[in-house]
């Protein structure tokens, strides 16, 4: 032997999982959404996605190698997954100045400020979005008409999403069987064939995405099924009680973030809780709210609000949403007898 | 909840007999991690008295703990404040409601803390047992 | 006590905003924009003076158990004094200002000088810390109000360095308002450190 | 010279003068304020009316009047006129309607019915968003007379130097020819851009203001006609 | 209907915190604990419901009455001033075991900015007594909503390691202002 | 009526009412604060750091305050020109308390230690020391891993890469405690800063038998007792194999630093030794050179 | 379905390699290190001086205690000397050290194969000889075997467990005892079944055992009340709260003893142990450690005397290949790894791992992304995660209130996290002050 024996504590063996084969397994699992992204929305599509790519993992590596004097760790593939879903949460004909304060805000303020992956309490991409959304009013709510603009970028036709077109006509008196019929049918929604941002159109990519992180354990279900779960049971209720004040719940599953949020951005391990009957809880509580800011709120879509609204609510989830533990079973058995 | 958080104040031996002593605290204010509160002590700090049973003899002028179990001090502002504050608003909608007068709904919402405080202090001594703090010496 | 170190801490060494971070909700509230904050500073430098002037004239006429009640009057009264005046001469910045006008009463900082220094100095350096806390105050909610009025609408003291078009519109509205002073407050301490 | 004891009538004393002097001195100031005040108050209203409607040498808030409006709202109207002679009305209007409060504007209607002019008097909406009907509504030339930047600054965050485009001005506009609703609404005027609510709100008002004076147009003529026959034929 | 929208309104549209911007010194202070924060919230909310009622009756009964309605801001901080001690005092004389457990659990309440905010507020909005009421015990919820939300965020940061530079008032102020941002969300809801 | 008098009338309620209310209140709830709390504090270097023994300096200003004898408190960060500042303040006696300063006693360093085996556990000295003894064969030495310096909050100690040990920085150092409590192997003391900063230590901790001792490590104290003998004041005993001197005693006369034959006596900044070192000191007037 | 515990759990692979090698017996070293403190609890005190000569199975360190232990002589020979010897903790621990001389045993001692399968001694008397024997808990925690047939007052044990479940990779005593010694297992367990007064024992086998569960279920097809329990393949099954679970269903409360929900569990090597000691007086002075790992040229599994060094059982199995880089006393997720290969065999030694320079390094460290994984891995319901934040930032009440004493310690959690954070190592010490803390404020 020509070597010092290594000691060290136990476990000796890991099962070789790491951070970044975590972020590169969500960045495959969104390829079909990129794909479909590029099908829909052409050129703007690829240079939003590439812009925003870019921009987050250069912020990062000047932050950490210049602010923090660290040595850069953009190789685990986080900041590239920000940037590539703050892209899937922006219109594809907005202009490149804004994702790159988008993208500086998501990494800097959203992620940096905290000390980088892992202590940001809030999901750094939808720091950024809402960051633009609230500052750039204009900008972040002209959607390019999928298909029809594929080679054109600033200049792409704008129309609006189905959310929009639901909200005001709703707003105006009209009945959602009315509305529906001005807005593409639940086949092309699922299909992706509507305004939107660049990711979240196309349902079934994102699906299979979903399952692709499901099957590779990257993701667990809680999340993704208690947001959509709730989204469905609160717009049931609201549609049978009014079906003509109140979109169906196919609709509001399919328009929107709602299936980007559930499989990806819920699920951002940082910012989502820790124990399963936690996800459930926060689950629901970005269900409620999103169907809550759609209904009543002055926004069209309220997905990345009610994460980042339940993100805030996930250290008290932490704290008082304990995993079940081992022997608690029994223990409570026992008080109820005595 | 598996938690049994404690809770500790520090605080002075004022007096002590036996198994009793009477500790001074100082109560922390709003500001009190607040590192300017040197500027603002204005009306924030207060000392108080506090009754607590120990297992040791200490003298007057011992540095001590204050040991109380947490869930306590919710307990303690839900008979002090949160109780109340329904008997108030109950009070002010009902007698509103019911006659339509502001001078009295407001009068009688205010007037109800009187006989509530009355009540409260018959429980005092069941309030004695419940909210019971241990001390221990300071840390050094 | 050194009076130029007296009135100089105010600015930099015992800033009330960025080292104590006394007084949020007016240095949040009004600093939409840099004239605002200005405005704001200068009225509660104001009733800082001149309470402490008249603080530091009664100290001694006061028990010292009616203390508190008895600088609030006084803070009270300058402040009404401020408002009257300004809804008279000044009444456009009167109304930005608003609600945050009367909160000067319960501006920390101005009761704890009070307290902590006119009450127990001469009326010579009180006035002289009054003012350069208060300045230092003013200095704080112009540089806050700058910053924002500048991301948030391309404008510094109203005039415009850029479209108001390219303005984070974020930075006018409450978020920007932490966000800002939080990262002001950063840089600001390490300023100071250094 | 030491401190005086804390006893219960020593406080009581001190108090009590303390607040006497704080008290008279306060009501010695708001004498003197109180005037100054009232004065800048009128003198805002009267400059918003000075704004809207062409100039004029009576004393409009002496011959202010109110007429009720739909909704329970009563609005102030201010007759103007130069040499006797009525030149236009400037009316307070309001909305509820707005983003988040109520929009209180003054409108300046010529004796022909168009508009001539509005000021925005007071308001809760977003700045950056809804405080853009300060001008807006106004003809595009003293609209954002600042925006200019340059054509990569514009490209590079995406702003198109349109503002104040469109069909935006109410001014000049005769409300029978114009609908006076947002175009999303079917109206005639383009809402501020991401502003439609305050748009809304805002148009709310102007309507609400000429209809009502629309409406109570003929009381106010046959009130004016006595006084005043030459203007008669504009005015209805 | 009216009520519950002013309860909506200010708890999570027009939050007294986040977007109203008082009581925020004891926002950025006693934030440190979720349970404290919790009792808190029951603390100043039973001040500041005691305290809109009384400065209600001031305003209407004698600032209104005698037209002295520019003494406001005076003899409102005096009252609340007043009250907070008298709240004390009843407690103490009152209930010696209650007043001893708040006084080692509880920070003191002075919230001052937000109630006199507050009972500005009531006045200049023109509410009725019990919209009034309502109004000041739902502002008070929301400031327990946001110091309860924040306190766990800040506990929850207590166990990361910040950078040097922002830690401390600059991250505790950057944390409150996204949690404002996503509040935001909840604009127009009422 | 005139408005000023209304105003008068009202304030005057309004101010008695508040008035007794407040007097109440300030009869329930006695004084305050003492003010010198606070000029206490303010004298106090705010660094928080417990060195004390209280939570934070507040703490102390209030406990300093209390005591009626404050001379066996001490604010280790401020030192003795603090503590009279407050004793003039309080206008009590101080008590006469030597400036201390931490010191590292192993000099095990990767040269004099031969490692037997390579860590890799957590990055943490108490980690390692729950699981054994060390990389080498002293189980008693540093494990280089740095808790102390990680505990220091005043950036007074560095890891020195070359000896896998750490360093003091003499001139940071407010003896505060903190590395003392942080180290697992109870290997940093404070000490006696001694005249001109001087002092001696026995730079090692081992207790093992001289022969296992010597093994690990070259400069390992093996309990031989030369040092003992050789010491004219009494300042060193001899327990477990391991020398200790004792500052109070020890006069720096350093006659023991040459018969050690393993040279784990230490001397700080001394001036350079002469070629005969056991000779009697001559007062040394030159500035302390840092070891 | 195959019955597991409830909560947690991991799968690593198995690496059974020595499965198929039969248990040889090692030949007896030239000097043995014995040290005195083998097994939880108080340590033995030594009763022979240097000089003296001793033979195989004679005490030379008494029971310090109650819960303590015999230490016997594994060999025949001359005490060299009594020395503190550098033991796996690196640490100095006293130790007798034997020169061994022929290989004489005591003569109450039968040392002949045949199956006892008579149970002559009363319960009593089983608790009493298991004690004098020294014979501890073989499944790595050496807990005196004696005190957990001795259940307090009050409890009744209903259920004999045998832990036969070996869920370490690469381990594989356990299974080569249950295949070559079943007979005298079912013996043992019957004592054990007499000595708790049980008339129900169950052996619970992973289902990576098909041979030894096929081979004990046919021996214990006529026997009375002793069933087998494939169970599903997932570490740690083996954990004595964790088999509970899976073979009762009931899970032992936090801080409570497995007596509480009626069930004691035996390794199956005690098991054996117990046997022998009962049925043919012999001490626990040997033991069968399997020497494996992906460099050994000859895994085995060896029939041990207690004392032997590590260095000769490695030479027995082929020599320490050329880039060894570590060298585990016990399996990979539990074991020690050792400092040195001078340390001797003792009781607890289940297996010697000796893994490649490869396998011997951890990967850096990086912040916890908060994934969630330790938690959902924990078999115990804990937040490695928190406990491990707590630990580093001195949170101990925190960490207590948190259930930090409950960790067995399994390190799943470190198994499992993708940023490679040492979980396992912080807890371990947070369970060490917060176990203080406890002592302090009793
Ligand atoms: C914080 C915030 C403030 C807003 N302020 C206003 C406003 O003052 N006026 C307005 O009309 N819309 C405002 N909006 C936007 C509306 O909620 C709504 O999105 C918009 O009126 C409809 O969009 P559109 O005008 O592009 O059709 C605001 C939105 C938010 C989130
Ligand atoms: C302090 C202590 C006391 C114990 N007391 C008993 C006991 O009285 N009865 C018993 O059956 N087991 C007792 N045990 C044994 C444990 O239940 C358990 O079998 C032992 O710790 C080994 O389990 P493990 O290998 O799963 O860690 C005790 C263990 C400890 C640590
Ligand atoms: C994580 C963990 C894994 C364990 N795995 C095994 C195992 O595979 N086989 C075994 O016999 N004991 C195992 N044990 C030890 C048992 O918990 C328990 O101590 C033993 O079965 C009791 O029997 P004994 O006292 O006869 O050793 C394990 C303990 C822990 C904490
Ligand atoms: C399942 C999963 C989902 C993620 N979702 C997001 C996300 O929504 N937004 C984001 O910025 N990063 C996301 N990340 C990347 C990473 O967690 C994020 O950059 C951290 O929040 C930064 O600390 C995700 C990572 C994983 C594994
Ligand atoms: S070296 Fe040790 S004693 Fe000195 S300041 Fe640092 S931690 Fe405190
Ligand atoms: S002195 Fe102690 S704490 Fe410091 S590195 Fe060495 S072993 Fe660790
Ligand atoms: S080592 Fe402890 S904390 Fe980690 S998984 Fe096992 S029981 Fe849970
Ligand atoms: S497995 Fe690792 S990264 Fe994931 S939560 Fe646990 S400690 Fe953090
Ligand atoms: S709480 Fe509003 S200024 Fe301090």
């Amino acid at each position: 032997m020509n070597q010092k024996l290594v000691v060290s504590p136990s476990p000796h063996v890991h099962s070789g999982d790491s951070v970044s084969k975590n972020m590169y397994g969500v960045i495959i699992a969104l390829i079909p959404a990129l794909l479909a992204s590029l099908w829909y929305f052409g050129i703007g599509a690829l240079i939003v996605t590439l812009t925003a790519i870019v921009a987050c993992v250069l912020f990062e590596w000047i932050i950490q190698k210049y602010l923090m004097k660290t040595t850069p760790s953009i190789s685990d593939g986080s900041a590239a997954l920000t940037g590539l879903l703050l892209a899937f949460n922006l219109p594809t004909n907005i202009p490149i100045g804004l994702i790159i304060i988008g993208a500086a805000v998501a990494i800097g303020i959203g992620k940096m400020s905290f000390g980088g992956l892992g202590n940001n309490p809030f999901n750094p991409a939808l720091v950024g979005r809402v960051f633009l959304l609230i500052s750039f009013p204009v900008q972040m709510t002209s959607w390019p008409v999928p298909v029809t603009s594929r080679f054109q970028y600033l200049d792409a036709t704008t129309g609006a999403t189905p959310l929009s077109v639901m909200k005001e006509g709703l707003s105006s008196g009209a009945s959602f069987s009315e509305i529906m019929s001005e807005i593409p049918s639940y086949l092309n929604l699922f299909m992706g064939n509507m305004g939107g941002s660049a990711g979240e159109v196309a349902g079934i990519a994102l699906v299979l995405g979903g399952i692709y992180l499901l099957v590779r354990k990257i993701i667990t279900w809680h999340i993704p099924v208690s947001v959509i779960g709730s989204i469905a049971v609160f717009t049931a209720i609201l549609h049978f009680a009014s079906p003509d004040a109140y979109a169906g719940p196919l609709f509001h599953i399919l328009t929107g973030g709602v299936l980007l949020g559930a499989f990806f951005m819920a699920t951002d391990y940082v910012s989502s809780p820790m124990s399963k009957r936690g996800m459930l809880l926060y689950g629901v509580g970005i269900g409620v709210i999103t169907v809550l800011i759609r209904v009543y709120g002055s926004y069209p879509e309220g997905v990345s609000f009610a994460i980042l609204i339940m993100n805030a609510f996930v250290p008290l989830i932490d704290r008082y949403m304990k995993p079940k533990r081992f022997g608690e079973k029994i223990k409570t058995a026992k008080v109820q007898q005595q | 909840m598996s938690e049994k958080k404690q809770i500790e104040h520090q605080g002075i031996v004022e007096q002590a007999n036996g198994g009793r002593a009477t500790v001074r605290i100082l109560s922390q204010s709003a500001c009190a991690s607040c590192h300017a509160k040197g500027v603002c002590t204005a009306a924030d700090l207060q000392e108080k008295l506090i009754d607590a049973s120990c297992d040791r003899p200490f003298k007057h002028g011992d540095r001590v703990t204050l040991v109380g179990e947490s869930k306590l001090g919710l307990q303690a502002a839900w008979w002090a404040y949160i109780l109340p504050l329904f008997l108030i608003l109950a009070t002010l909608i009902t007698t509103f409601t019911l006659t339509n007068n502001e001078n009295m709904a407001g009068l009688l919402a205010l007037g109800i803390l009187i006989p509530y405080f009355l009540i409260i202090r018959l429980f005092n001594n069941k309030f004695f047992k419940t909210f019971s703090f241990t001390i221990k010496p300071s840390t050094e | 006590m050194n009076q130029w170190k007296n009135f100089t801490k105010g600015f930099f060494k015992d800033n009330p905003v960025f080292v104590m971070l006394l007084g949020m909700c007016p240095t949040l509230g009004v600093t939409s924009s840099a004239v605002n904050g200005l405005g704001m500073g200068l009225a509660t430098t104001f009733v800082l003076v001149m309470s402490n002037i008249v603080v530091a004239l009664v100290k001694d006429f006061i028990p010292d158990k009616v203390r508190i009640p008895a600088f609030i009057v006084i803070i009270a009264s300058f402040v009404t004094i401020v408002e009257m005046v300004m809804q008279a001469y000044i009444p456009a910045l009167f109304e930005a200002l608003g609600l945050f006008i009367p909160l000067i009463v319960v501006n920390c900082l101005v009761l704890g000088r009070a307290e902590a220094f006119a009450s127990k100095n001469a009326v010579g350096s009180s006035i002289i810390d009054g003012l350069g806390m208060g300045l230092g105050f003013s200095m704080a909610l112009t540089m806050l109000g700058a910053i924002r009025e500048l991301l948030g609408s391309g404008k510094i003291f109203g005039f415009s360095l850029f479209a108001e078009s390219y303005g984070m519109l974020i930075f006018v509205l409450a978020p920007g308002a932490f966000i800002a002073l939080g990262y002001l407050t950063a840089f600001i301490n390490k300023v100071r450190k250094t | 010279m030491g401190k005086k004891a804390s006893t219960l009538p020593n406080m009581a004393i001190t108090l009590v003068i303390i607040t006497m002097i704080a008290g008279g001195s306060l009501g010695y100031i708001y004498k003197l304020t109180s005037g100054p005040i009232a004065v800048a108050k009128e003198q805002k209203q009267q400059e918003a009316i000075r704004l809207v409607v062409p100039e004029f040498d009576n004393n409009p808030a002496q011959e202010m009047y109110k007429i009720a409006a739909d909704g329970g709202d009563s609005l102030n109207v201010f007759p103007a006129k130069k040499d006797g002679i009525n030149v236009g009305v400037a009316i307070e209007s309001v909305s509820h309607k707005g983003f988040s409060g109520d929009v209180k504007i003054m409108v300046g209607i010529l004796p022909d019915g168009t508009i001539s002019n509005y000021a925005v008097l007071e308001h809760k909406e977003t700045p950056g968003l809804g405080t853009k009907m300060v001008t807006w509504f106004k003809p595009s030339d003293d609209a954002e007379a600042g925006a200019s930047g340059n054509a990569f600054a514009n490209w590079l965050f995406g702003i198109k130097s349109d503002s104040g485009g469109g069909n935006t001005s109410i001014v000049g506009v005769d409300p029978t020819e114009t609908n006076l609703t947002v175009s999303k609404d079917g109206g005639d005027i383009d809402a501020i851009t991401a502003a439609t609510i305050s748009s809304r709100a805002f148009l709310d008002a102007v309507q609400k203001a000429w209809a009502t004076y629309n409406k109570n147009a003929d009381a106010y003529s046959s009130a004016t006609t006595k006084s005043n026959d030459a203007q008669e034929g504009g005015a209805q | 209907m009216t009520y519950f929208i002013i309860i909506i309104s200010a708890i999570f549209v027009n939050n007294i915190v986040l977007s109203q911007f008082l009581g925020i010194c004891p926002f950025l202070g006693v934030s440190k604990k979720i349970s404290t924060g919790i009792g808190m919230t029951g603390a100043v909310t039973f001040v500041m419901v005691i305290a809109t009622i009384v400065t209600y009756f001031i305003q209407e009964l004698i600032l209104e009455q005698f037209n002295i309605t520019f003494l406001q801001t005076i003899s409102f901080i005096l009252v609340i001033a007043a009250l907070v001690q008298l709240v004390e005092i009843v407690l103490k004389k009152v209930s010696p075991p209650l007043y001893q457990a708040l006084g080692v659990f509880l920070p003191l309440i002075t919230t001052n900015c937000a109630i006199l905010g507050v009972a500005i507020m009531t006045v200049s909005r023109d509410y009725n007594l019990v919209e009034a009421v309502i109004f000041s015990g739902a502002s008070a919820l929301g400031f327990g909503l946001a110091l309860v939300t924040f306190a766990g965020i800040r506990e929850q940061l207590d166990l990361v390691n910040i950078p040097k530079g922002m830690q401390g008032a600059p991250i505790a102020l950057v944390v409150a202002g996204l949690l404002a941002m996503a509040f935001m969300g909840f604009a127009g809801m009422v | 009526m005139s408005i000023v008098l209304i105003t008068i009338l009202t304030l005057a309620g309004l101010g008695a009412l508040a008035a007794v209310i407040l007097y109440l209140a300030s009869q329930k709830f006695k004084v305050f604060e003492d003010p010198r709390i606070d000029q206490v504090e303010e004298a106090l270097p705010a660094a928080n750091c417990g060195g004390c023994g209280f939570p934070g300096c507040r703490a102390f200003a209030e406990a300093l305050v209390k005591a009626d004898d404050i001379s066996d408190l001490n604010c280790p960060v401020g030192g003795p020109d603090v503590m009279s500042t407050v004793a003039e303040i309080l206008g009590k006696e101080v008590g006469k308390t030597d400036p201390m300063v931490a010191v590292v006693r192993c000099n095990g360093t990767c040269e004099h230690r031969p490692r037997l085996n390579e860590y890799e556990g957590a990055t943490s000295c108490a980690v390692a020391a729950a699981l054994y003894g060390g990389e080498t064969g002293c189980s008693f030495g540093c494990y280089g891993l740095g808790d102390c310096v990680e505990a220091c909050d005043f950036e007074a100690m560095y890891m020195d890469e070359e000896t896998g040990l750490p360093v003091i920085i003499e001139d940071n150092c407010v003896a505060c405690g903190a590395c003392v409590d942080a180290c697992p192997k109870d290997i940093i003391e404070l000490r006696k800063k001694g005249p001109k900063s001087r002092r001696i230590f026995v730079s090692c901790v081992n207790q093992d038998k001289g022969a296992v001792a010597k093994k690990a490590c070259d400069v390992a104290c093996i309990g031989c007792g030369k040092c003992e003998k050789v010491c004219p004041f009494d300042a060193i005993t001899i327990e477990n194999n391991l020398a200790y001197i004792d500052y109070d005693k020890c006069r720096l006369c350093r006659k023991c630093v040459p018969v050690c034959p393993t040279n784990a006596i230490h001397e700080i900044n001394f001036p350079p030794p002469k070629p005969k070192p056991a000779k009697e000191e001559e007062p040394a007037n030159t500035p302390a050179s840092s070891n | 379905m195959l019955k597991t515990f409830s909560i947690g759990g991991i799968h690593p692979a198995d690496r059974k390699i020595s499965a198929e090698k039969s248990i040889e017996v090692l030949p007896l070293p030239k000097r043995v290190v014995v040290p005195v403190a083998q097994h939880i609890g108080a340590p033995a005190k030594t009763e022979v001086k240097k000089g003296d000569l001793v033979k195989a199975g004679q005490v030379i360190a008494k029971s310090g205690g109650f819960v303590s232990a015999n230490i016997h002589s594994p060999v025949s020979g001359k005490v060299f000397k009594l020395d503190e010897v550098v033991d796996a903790s690196g640490y100095r621990k006293p130790a007798v050290i034997i020169d061994v001389e022929g290989d004489e045993w005591e003569e109450s001692i039968d040392r002949s194969e045949t199956l006892k399968t008579e149970i002559t001694l009363s319960p009593e008397e089983i608790v009493k000889k298991v004690g004098e024997m020294g014979i501890v808990g073989m499944g790595g925690a050496t807990f005196p075997a004696h005190v957990k047939l001795a259940p307090p007052p009050g409890k009744k044990c209903k259920v004999l467990i045998i832990n036969g479940v070996e869920c370490e990779p690469f381990l594989t005593s356990d299974h080569r005892v249950m295949l070559e010694k079943g007979d005298e297992l079912i013996v043992g367990i019957k004592i054990l079944m007499k000595a708790l007064h049980v008339d129900r024992a169950v052996i619970g086998i992973e289902n990576n055992k098909p041979d030894a569960i096929k081979h004990l279920e046919q021996l214990t097809k006529k026997e009375q009340g002793i069933e087998v329990q494939p169970l599903k393949v997932q570490y740690p099954q083996g954990g004595e709260k964790q088999l509970i679970d899976a073979v009762t269903g009931r899970q032992v409360p936090s801080g409570k003893l497995p007596i509480e929900v009626g069930a004691v569990v035996h390794n199956v090597g005690t098991t054996l142990a117990v046997y022998e000691a009962v049925q043919k007086n012999k001490p626990l002075i040997e033991r069968v450690v399997t020497v494996t790992g992906p460099g050994i040229s000859k895994p085995s599994n060896f029939l041990a005397r207690i004392g032997t060094p590590v260095s000769q059982l490695i030479e027995a199995a082929g020599g320490l290949p050329n880039n060894t880089g570590k060298v585990i006393g016990g399996g990979p997720m539990m074991g020690k790894a050792l400092a040195s290969l001078d340390v001797p065999v003792t009781k607890g030694s289940s297996g010697i791992l000796v893994f490649p320079q490869e396998e011997a390094h951890r990967k850096p460290m990086e912040n916890c992304i908060r994934c969630g994984k330790c938690v959902s891995v924990c078999p115990m319901g804990l937040e490695p995660y928190l406990l491990m934040i707590e630990t580093e930032k001195e949170l101990f009440d925190r960490a207590e209130g948190d259930n930090i004493m409950d960790c067995i310690e399994c390190g799943s959690c470190s198994f499992t996290c993708p940023a490679n954070r040492p979980l396992l190592d912080y807890i371990r010490l947070g369970k060490g002050k917060v176990g203080q803390i406890i002592r302090n404020r009793n």
